[in-house]
Order: structure tokens, then sequence, then C-alpha cells
């Protein structure tokens, strides 16, 4: 009974389902878009309900913390602050002039656009330990980015032809090793699909 | 400490002392501002040249597809192009596919009134949000006043003068659509390759490259990528400005850029630099 | 200078700084602004997902509509809680069964679409070419995706003569592109910083440019 | 003026109805009006009639020359006629159109070549796995990325510090996210062989529930339930830079030995891994976001780019079912570069031939 209910019938869902919504892609019957319809509103429903583990899951990593004193007050900001965000979404509302909408534009903007920022710090470190003349592919990177990152510059607009050099770069040999790239990853994914449903690819029932 | 040790111990520094040196670097231009000698890049200039060579009382659509999240790159290039159009005599009809561009467009034009004097329904038009996307692109092409029955202050379409002798994209010298997505590539399908009519991008720095590929193949007549455009355009409009004596410069892209520049500069020194500390200490092995 | 009086400039402002000083070294102010921002996105997020998907998608339909297919779903939700008892957690494999069915099963045609058949049809050369640098541009297109490919072939030897060459292009290939990448993100990237430091200059603090 | 209105109400033939595909909910209508009569319509209307009696009139733009009307119902019929104004005056009345019903097929015909596609790759990927049960070995190439993930565990083990596992910043439908995964299984077996701690700070709700059961299948697998520790594979944070900063801080609070990035990634990506870099732990990065690849190939010690994602699970388990489908996935290569070239070839003697699909 037990594999049955572990292993046999999840696997039989998946190659069911997964049939029947790669069928639907070749089928422009009403029927067809009517389970392609609902199939998206089960999976947004079943995937919404998730996020009450993941509430769990937060609130217990914060709240065991709160025994270590290292962690404590961190640990109890991010329990309030969560808290505090829920009830005010709840109660007062999420319109554009509520206080969450407030909280939303003045606070998480900009810890969001503060975070995203500090990519200007890591690019440069990064830059400086990794751009080295170390082999022939190293130094071809180093090369292509040291090009385009001097061409985007206004100084850039002096040396002649280093706007056209820089299109040309973007727009074809980019371009081509971008194609090559995602060719291989598509076979990868529907190589992948594929296994998922025939249950080749069983990891997630315990192998 | 020689030469060839300073620059090697210089190669293993710790990356606090370069962040520090960025931010540093990027500070100083933003209150001092260098004022960089600007120089118009070939796409930028393709697409100012256009409209300042265009006869007095041409039409050009600017359609405001972007939204506040990438406004501080693509709103500059909007009032500066907006701003050129009415120096020039020519007349800017202002649009956009995204409801959030509507605000940021009629923005765009109370600066023009405010800095030039430029009149409403005569100076230029603004017509506002059209639901729709690709169809609203395509009926441009067969009708402006049935797509856009009233503008966007309610007015009827067909009482605007300025838009009298305006019917569809063959009375209209250029579009350019404003964006930080892949709008303008529907712009380039349906209104370049349909109907015919001359169609620019004006983009974000990260969506740029997404259409360098339209640019070799035609599609657009020229591309504002990112801030630099940006800037490029805005100082092409201070040049405007101060021939007719009018002053009132803007330069907000322009001190961004600036600063950018030099970010990008000091990342190309600190790459100079770690090569030669390498070099260095692999040649003493 | 003119600094701001807004409240709410002042707490945009002491956040900003806040994550800065992540860049030194982790500290007290960060791991504050850190839990703080963690614990606002989690919240935001819950508010979210029960407006926009749990209530359109399950309340809606379920309870106020009646329609009772919704059933499925619903239950195959509810039964992600059974992870709490260790002696059927394992049935929350169910509701996993059915995202993974219909997220393969929905990527496989699209995908085949999208990223095989387009790219590799937008790679074939198909002459007349207006003129000598169209021609070398499509070709390299060509060869590089051609190479490319050959790159990414995992059951052959790669030292074989031919395939060694060819493979060594490609990954040549990939390097300029991810150079190029790299470095065409860093100007949008200092636009963003350059950004946040005018607003701390500019709006909070008011200092003008000289 | 009412004569001369009057005088110009032209009652034409009946407008063109079809239905313009197979989805049983689409009818277009030509709207054939003579040329000279289009410049003075200011309002023109399509009147609908359904088979159950219902009509309605809708509005739409004078300049059309066909309208396509959606959201019908493949089990009604449904007929049109034309009406056109000048200003309120009607010029324009056409007859009733024949009642005309939406088809609803079960194949769309358009998109067979793409179905052969897909089948041929199934039955390729389906031979192959069929002669990996035979148990003929296959070669397959060394990837510097994959072998290196036995050496990062290891290192974490000497070390006697955490490995902090990324499942990407996507969710379950996105196919890199399973192949992502399906890789964290089998370093947990190996780490848990050594009883090395690994830290899975998740993203996606659903990704979580997911990772939190391979992780104790993986323990229990090698027989050691007792391994499983709730606390570390958890949900931080659904926002993007929430989420960075978080693992950010993580990496340098635990001084992680080991850091794996799988998966799709934004810009996030150099956050994480420039971080990781800081700390000194050993990186290795999978990703087929081609945005975020050069980012990890800088800063990581081995990247799997692409397809080297998804081979991954089968390099590291080795199991014959698995690599039979890589086998599969290199033929489909050789046949798109076969084809590739063959149409280059052909259209440089200018044979243009379209083959389905290309």
């Amino acid at each position: 009974m037990r594999p049955l209910l572990e292993k046999k019938i999840p696997l039989a869902l998946v190659f069911i389902i997964g049939i029947i919504m790669t069928l639907q892609y070749f089928v422009p019957h009403p029927i067809s878009q009517t389970i392609y319809d609902n199939s998206l509103m089960w999976d947004r429903a079943i995937a919404s309900m998730a996020y009450i583990m993941a509430i769990v899951s937060f609130l217990r990593f914060h709240s065991r913390r709160l025994k270590d004193k290292n962690y404590a007050p961190y640990s109890l900001v991010a329990i309030l602050s969560f808290a505090a965000m829920v009830l005010i979404g709840f109660i007062g509302g999420t319109g554009s002039d509520s206080l969450f909408q407030k909280m939303y534009d003045n606070m998480m903007v900009p810890l969001q656009a503060t975070t995203f920022s500090l990519l200007a710090f890591y690019m440069s470190s990064a830059a400086y330990r990794a751009f080295r003349i170390r082999g022939i592919e190293a130094t071809v990177l180093m090369i292509t980015a040291f090009i385009i990152i001097f061409g985007t510059t206004t100084i850039g607009n002096y040396v002649p032809k280093m706007n056209e050099i820089v299109e040309w770069i973007m727009a074809v040999p980019n371009l081509a090793s971008k194609r090559g790239i995602m060719i291989g990853v598509g076979l990868g994914v529907v190589a992948t699909s594929i296994k998922i449903i025939l249950g080749i690819e069983r990891n997630w029932v315990g192998g | 400490m020689s030469v060839r040790d300073f620059f090697i111990r210089l190669s293993k520094i710790d990356r606090k002392y370069i962040y520090l040196v960025i931010l540093i670097g990027l500070i100083i231009p933003l209150i001092f501002p260098p004022h960089f000698p600007q120089k118009m890049s070939p796409q930028v200039k393709r697409v100012f040249e256009y409209i300042d060579t265009l006869p007095k009382g041409s039409y050009v659509i600017l359609s405001a597809d972007y939204d506040p999240s990438v406004a501080p790159e693509v709103h500059p290039m909007y009032k500066a192009v907006v701003k050129h159009c009415i120096l020039r005599g020519v007349i800017p009809i202002g649009m956009t596919l995204g409801v959030q561009g509507a605000g940021l467009a009629l923005d765009a034009f109370t600066e023009a009134e405010k800095v030039l004097g430029a009149r409403r329904d005569t100076d230029y038009v603004f017509l506002g949000y059209q639901a729709g996307g690709a169809v609203v692109i395509l009926g441009l092409g067969e009708d402006i006043k049935s797509v856009y029955k009233t503008d966007y202050f309610g007015t009827k379409t067909t009482d605007i003068y300025a838009l009298k002798p305006v019917k569809n994209y063959r009375d209209i010298a250029l579009v350019i659509s404003f964006s930080g997505s892949a709008i303008p590539a529907t712009w380039a399908v349906y209104a370049y390759t349909k109907y015919g009519v001359k169609v620019a991008a004006a983009v974000t720095g990260v969506s740029a490259g997404d259409f360098y590929p339209y640019i070799q193949a035609g599609q657009f007549i020229g591309m504002l990528a990112g801030m630099k455009a940006a800037a490029e355009y805005e100082d092409a409009v201070n040049r405007i400005l101060k021939e007719k004596g009018i002053g009132k410069f803007s330069t907000s892209a322009i001190r961004m850029m600036d600063a950018n520049s030099i970010g990008q500069l000091l990342i190309i020194l600190f790459i100079i630099i770690g090569n030669i500390g390498y070099f260095l200490s692999r040649r003493r092995k | 200078m003119h600094i701001s009086t807004n409240l709410w400039i002042w707490i945009q402002a002491l956040l900003t700084l806040a994550i800065f000083t992540f860049l030194y070294k982790d500290n007290p102010l960060f791991r504050m602004a850190e839990h703080l921002f963690v614990g606002l996105a989690t919240g935001y997020g819950l508010v979210v997902v029960y407006k926009n998907a749990f209530y359109p998608n399950v309340w809606v339909p379920l309870f106020q509509e009646k329609q009772f297919i919704f059933i499925i779903p619903f239950v195959l939700g509810l039964l992600y809680l059974t992870s709490a008892f260790p002696k059927i957690s394992y049935m929350i494999r169910w509701p996993m069964a059915v995202l993974l069915g219909i997220g393969s099963g929905l990527s496989i045609p699209l995908t085949i679409q999208t990223y095989i058949i387009e790219q590799s049809k937008s790679s074939i050369l198909r002459p007349p070419y207006s003129n000598l640098i169209s021609w070398i541009n499509a070709l390299i297109l060509f060869v590089g995706v051609v190479s490319v490919l050959v790159y990414f072939y995992f059951s052959i030897p790669h030292d074989r003569p031919g395939v060694k060459q060819i493979s060594k292009v490609g990954l040549f290939l990939l390097m300029l592109g991810f150079g190029a990448s790299f470095g065409y993100t860093v100007m949008a990237r200092f636009s963003l910083l350059v950004g946040r430091l005018d607003f701390l200059l500019n709006k909070w603090l008011g200092i003008r440019p000289f | 003026m009412i004569l001369k209105t009057i005088l110009f109400i032209l009652f034409l033939s009946p407008p063109r109805v079809f239905s313009p595909d197979g989805t049983g909910k689409k009818l277009t209508i030509v709207l054939d009006i003579p040329d000279a009569i289009r410049p003075q319509i200011t309002t023109l209307n399509l009147v609908r009639e359904c088979s159950d009696g219902k009509i309605d009139t809708l509005d739409i733009l004078p300049f059309l020359k066909a309208y396509t009307d959606n959201s019908l119902s493949h089990k009604k019929d449904y007929r049109y006629k034309i009406l056109a104004y000048s200003n309120g005056n009607l010029i324009f009345e056409s007859e009733w159109s024949e009642y005309t019903r939406p088809t609803a097929k079960w194949f769309d015909k358009d998109k067979l070549p793409l179905f052969i596609a897909m089948m041929l790759f199934t039955i390729i990927m389906i031979y192959y796995i069929a002669q990996a049960r035979a148990n003929k070995p296959l070669y397959l190439r060394p990837i510097a990325g994959l072998e290196a993930v036995n050496e990062a565990i290891g290192r974490a083990t000497e070390m006697g510090r955490p490995i902090i596992y990324i499942n990407g910043l996507t969710g379950i439908s996105d196919i890199a996210t399973i192949a992502a995964l399906n890789i964290l299984s089998h370093v947990t077996k190996r780490a848990g062989q050594f009883e090395t701690r690994i830290v899975v700070p998740c993203y996606d709700p659903v990704v979580y529930t997911i990772a939190r059961e391979i992780v104790k299948e993986a323990y229990t697998t090698i027989g050691r339930p007792d391994l499983f520790n709730p606390d570390d594979v958890y949900f931080a944070t659904d926002s993007q830079f929430g989420y960075a900063a978080h693992v950010a801080a993580r990496m340098v609070r635990e001084q992680s030995a080991t850091n794996f990035f799988m998966g799709y990634y934004f810009a996030e990506s150099l956050i994480l891994s420039e971080t990781g870099a800081s700390t000194g732990a050993i990186q290795v990065a999978g990703t087929d976001s081609v945005a975020q690849l050069p980012f990890f190939v800088v800063t990581c010690d081995y990247t799997l780019i692409g397809e080297e994602l998804y081979a991954a699970s089968a390099y590291l388990s080795r199991e014959p079912l698995l690599t039979g489908t890589i086998k599969a996935q290199d033929l489909a290569k050789l046949l798109l570069v076969a084809v590739i070239v063959l149409l280059s070839i052909l259209s440089l003697f200018k044979v243009n031939i379209t083959l389905g699909l290309f």
C-alpha cells in the first residue's frame, strides 16, 4: 500500500498531467483551452497554498533564533516587521494611498534599490580580481569586456569607430554565442521534461 | 619598496579599498560636475539629426512606453526629445501604450510649456494612454483620430488644431518608442514593417543589447541607449538653448553620466593595474 | 545645503546607508536592515499572494461561485500541511506531482519552438546579402552557432582532430559573449549606484551640485 | 439633406464570414465596403445574431477591413450584417450573412511539423534509454564543473564548515529549478556520508517544500535520517534582493566552505557569488540564464554552462537510464547542425526549400 501512495500515484499523476499538458498545445478545440485555463488556475491555487508552509518555515527559523544571543534582536525585528506588514496589509488595505503602499515605497523600495546598486561595487572587485591575462579564454573574455566598458563611456565616443565596434560585438559574435547556448539549453529542458514525465528522473520521490 | 613590489602588492589589495575608491570617485563628480565634453555617438546622432533637419510643422510620435522604475535613464531622453522638437518647430504627438507612462510624459510636456512657452494643441499634442498594445500601433497606421477619439485632456481629436492635417502614419515623420522592455520591437514589426513609417528606439542600457540585431537589420533609424545617450541628447539640446539665448539648461542626465563614466574608467584602471601586478609577479617566479 | 525634513526621506536614507555598510563588513546596523528587509518582504509577499493568488484562484471559485471542481486543487494544497505529520508526510508529493506535470508538460512544445527551432532557423545562411559585411556577419553567426553546439557535444572525446578545433572556436565565442555581456552591464549597474548616491546627496542632504 | 442621406444608403451583398482557426471561439468577418464610402464613415457597427436569437451590436474601428469576433461558442451559429454611419446618419447597410459556426478542431495542422519534431526527439530518447537498459556503456566527456562537485564537498568536510546550496530564483515550472533540485539530491547524499552540514535557503515556497523533501529523502537513502535538520532547509523570503541580502550575510557569518549556485538567476547572481568569493569559499555554479552566466564564470571556480546544468544529474548519478538521454540530446544536436549546414549549402546554390519548421 505505501509504495503505491508514496511513489506510484505521484509518478502516475506526473505522467498523465504531463502528457495532457503537452498535447493541449496542439489541440485548438475549446475543451483544450478550458483545460489550459483551469490548469493555470490550479497551478496558482496549489502554489498559493504552499505559501502556508513557507510562512511556517520562516517563523520557525526566526523564533528558534530568539534563543540565540547573537541573533535574538535581529530575528525579533524580522518577526515584528513581518507581522506589521501583514496586519497593515489586511486591516488597512493595499490601495495606492494606504500605509501598506507607503511602507513598500519608502522602506522596501530603497532597500531593494540599494542592494541592487551594490552590484556596481561587486562588478569592480570581480573585474579587478578575475580579469587577468591568463590563458587564451580568460584573455578573450577580458579584452572584450574591456572594449565594451570603455566604449560605453563618454570618452569612448572620441575613439574613431568605437561605437560601431561595440555594436558589432553585441549584434554578431555575442548573438552567435547566445544562440548556441539557447539551443543547447532548449534540448536540455525538453529532455529533462520528458524524463520527468516518463518517471526516469525521480529524485523528488526519493529516487 | 620597489615600483615592482608596489604593483604586486597593489594587485592583491583588499577589495574594501576598491569600494572606497569607487565611492569617492562617484561622489565627487556628483557634487562638482566635471562637465566632460560630450560627443554624440552615431546612433544618437542619427536620431538627433533626423529631427533637427525635419521641415517645420512635421509630426513626430513620441510614445512613452516606460514606467517609473526605468525613469532615471529614459525620462531625461523623453524630456530632451520633446524640447528638441519644439525648438525646431516640429510638432511632437505624445502618447503611451502603458498606463504608467502618461504621468511621466505629461511631466515632460509641462516642463516644455514652462521652459519654452510651448502651447498645447498648437506646438504639441498629448493623446495619453490607449489600451491594446499592438492593436493600437496598427490602428494608428489607419486613422489616428479613430483610435484616439479624445486626447489626454478630453478634447475631441477632430477639434485639435494641430492635428487637422494628420490622418495616419503617412503624415508622421518619425515614431520614437521610449521603453525599458521589448515594446520598441513591437513598433518596429507593426509600424515600420507594415506601414513603412520610420521608427527609432529609446531604451535602457540593459535592454539595449537586445535591439542591436534590429539596428543591423535597419528596422530602427537609430537608438538612444541608456544614460549615455540621455546625456548626449540633453547636451545637444542645451546647445540649441544656448544658441537661441534661452538658457534654462537641464543637466540631470549629463551629471549622472559623468559620474557613470568615471566609475567605468576606474574599473578599466583597476584591470590595468591588476594585470601589471600579475605580470610582474609571474616574471619573478 | 538643505537637509530634508521629510520623515520618510530620512527612513529611506538610513536604510540606504545601512545596506552600504555591508561593503565594509557585517555589522549590527546591516543586520538590522537585512532582517527588517526580510521581514517586510515576507509580510508583503503573504498579503500579495493572498490577494492575487489565493483569493481569485481558490476562495472565489470554490466558496463564492461554488465551482466544486476547485475542491481538487484546494485539497491538493491542503496536502502540503501533511509534512507536519511524519507518518503521512509523503502525501506532499501529490501536489508536487501536479505542479511538476503542469510545468514540464507546458514547457516541451514551447521550448522546442522558441529555443530550438527559432534559434536554429535564424542561423542558416540565406543569401543573397547586400554587401560583404553582411556576408561576413551571417557567416560568423553560422559558424558560431555550429561550433558552440559542437562544444556542448557530450558523448565524444573533445581531443579528436576536428572536434577539438571546432569546440575550441565554440569556447572562444562563449568567452567573447560573456565578456561582452559583462562589459555591457557595467554601465547600467553604475547608473543604479549613481542614482542611489544622487538620492543621498541631493534629496536627503540637499547638496546642490556646484 | 434628408433626401441626400437616404439616397446614400446602399444595400450591398452580405459580408463574408469564416472560421479563422480551430479554437471554436472565433469568426472573422470581411468588411467589403466600397472605397468611395470609407472616408465618410464615422461609426461602423457590426450586428451579430446568434442562433439562440440573441442580437448584439459591436462598435468597431471604421477603417478595419476585417474583424475577428472572439469568445463565441462552437455550439452555436452566428450571422452578421454591417451598418455604417456618417455623423449619426446611416449611409450603408448590408444584408445578413449566412449563419456560420466557429469550427472546433482536434488538431492544429500548422503545428504538425512541431509535433513531428517533438515525437522524433521522444523516440530518439526512448531508443537510447532502451540501449542503456541493455547495458551498453556510454562514453561521456569530462566536464570540469561536475568533477569539481565532489572536490568541493570534500573541502567543506576537511574544513568542518557548511555547504550553502541555492536552487535559483524561479519556481518549479522552470525546468532549470528541477535540474538544480536533482543535483541537490546528489550533493546531499555525498555530503551526508561525511556528515557535512548542508544549508539550503529557499526563495520560492513550492521549491522550498520540494527541496525539503529531497534533502530528507537523500539522508534516508544513505541511512542517516538523523542528519536532517529542518532549520537548514528553510524559506528565507521571496523578495529578490531581500533574499540576496540574506544569503550574502549568511555566507559571511557562517563562513561557508563551499557554495553551490544551481538553477536560474537574475541580477542578484553577482551579489551572491562575489560575496562568496570574498569569504574564500570554493564555488560551483550552473545556470541556463544567458544574462547571468558571465558573472558566474568570472567569480566562481567552476561554472556549468547552459546545457551542462541539465546533463549534470546524469553525470553525477552515472545511472544508465539517465546517461542514455544525453546520447539522445547529442544526436538531436547533430541533426540540428546537419539541417543548418545542409540548408545553408542549398541556399548558396539558390535552392530555397522550406523544411516544415525551417
